[in-house]
């Protein structure tokens, strides 16, 4: 399946990535296993996606949690948690 | 029901003017303005960068209206937050909510600054003397937006 | 720390800007704005009289923003009440805070209002198409300012 | 003793007062007392000061109960309970 992914402020400044378009093997995904799958790019990945930091995503503009799953044609997101305001 | 992200800065007597309109129902107007501060825990801030989600941001405040306007008799309401570079001193973010009764406007108001500042998906960047470096989320803000789930 | 009581409008964009002047440790505004509503428990409003106690009123509104100054980190507030004869639609009162942190703004400015409508000496009558009558006090705003007595 | 007297609102439009001078026997005066003394001038002065109305009382613009004591040259007021904001 095809999905959109989207990187924001202290991920998209480490990974050197803002957005891209991912061909995943044909299986259920969830955030959690996606996490995993980006981990395998390198160290940096791995310590993003799956380090000490938290990290927050959404799947099509909607927060959800390590469980959620990813169908195709999805947009995620991954960010740091919000400081705004 | 207004929600806008920025660069611009906005001016808050026409936005609350904009607000009333000529409406004569309104009994209490609740502004919030957040602004960028030369002091943030002991660094002088001499600049902060803003980056949003564009989409899912707008949604999320859409949302975070949505909520207030279920829990509290609001007339209208309207949330202005800037993202880009800025100075000390320049505006944030801007919040209003119109009421027959201030009670109901000082709640809302309140209560959406506190889900904006944890749920929207804004991310700042603060540049001090010693170099530049992504602000950290604080628990004292999810206790702030924590105590709306309790108290009503 | 400003108090006034006057006939003339106030324009809430001026208000604010001068409050904040060019200080930049500023991190919260928040501003309250009081209304003429042309409906009123069930009544057509259509013209609303305020009265003060020259002098007396004055001080409780500086002794009110002295409360809050005690009980808050408050940077500076402003009370503004208007006096007179006013229509529907109209402004009656603002009050605006400037802190660092936003708890403080919106808690110093809603404790204003609370203590303003039961301790400050105003006086409302209302004129509808039934004629004119003197506003009776509400038990609800007792309560509303009661609530700080034991809340901090 | 010589205090000045002001009244507010429904008081003021129905004494028909809104600012006297008065002269009190010499002897200690309560605002209890006063409005008392006040109410002997007649019926309406009864029904506004002494009857089922709330009625506020300031000295020297502080708000006071019954059981405060006026001294020579205070200032006092009587008004309803406060409406304004």
């Amino acid at each position: 399946m095809k999905i959109k992914l989207f990187y924001f402020a202290r991920l998209k400044e480490t990974l050197k990535y803002s957005t891209e378009d991912l061909e995943l093997p044909d299986e259920s995904f969830t955030i959690l296993k996606l996490k995993a799958f980006l981990a395998k790019r390198g160290d940096v990945w791995g310590q993003m996606l799956m380090g000490k930091l938290k990290v927050r995503a959404a799947i099509n503009h909607e927060l959800v949690d390590d469980k959620a799953v990813i169908n195709d044609g999805d947009e995620v997101a991954f960010f740091p948690p919000v400081t705004g305001g | 029901m207004t929600v806008r992200v920025q660069t611009e800065d906005f001016d808050v007597g026409l936005e609350i003017n904009q607000l009333r309109q000529a409406r004569k129902d309104i009994g209490a107007v609740v502004s919030f303005v957040g602004l960028v501060r030369d002091l943030n825990e002991g660094d002088d801030v001499t600049q902060l960068t803003l980056e949003h989600y564009p989409g899912m941001t707008e949604k999320s405040l859409s949302s975070i209206i949505n909520q207030a306007k279920t829990r509290w008799n609001i007339l209208d309401a309207l949330i202005v937050h800037r993202v880009g570079t800025l100075q000390p001193s320049d505006q944030i973010v801007l919040v209003v909510v119109s009421s027959a009764h201030r009670g109901d406007a000082f709640s809302a108001c309140e209560f959406m600054m506190d889900y904006l500042k944890t749920e929207a998906p804004f991310w700042k960047k603060e540049a001090n003397s010693k170099g530049e470096h992504w602000i950290e989320a604080k628990s004292a803000d999810d206790m702030a937006r924590d105590r709306w789930k309790i108290e009503k």
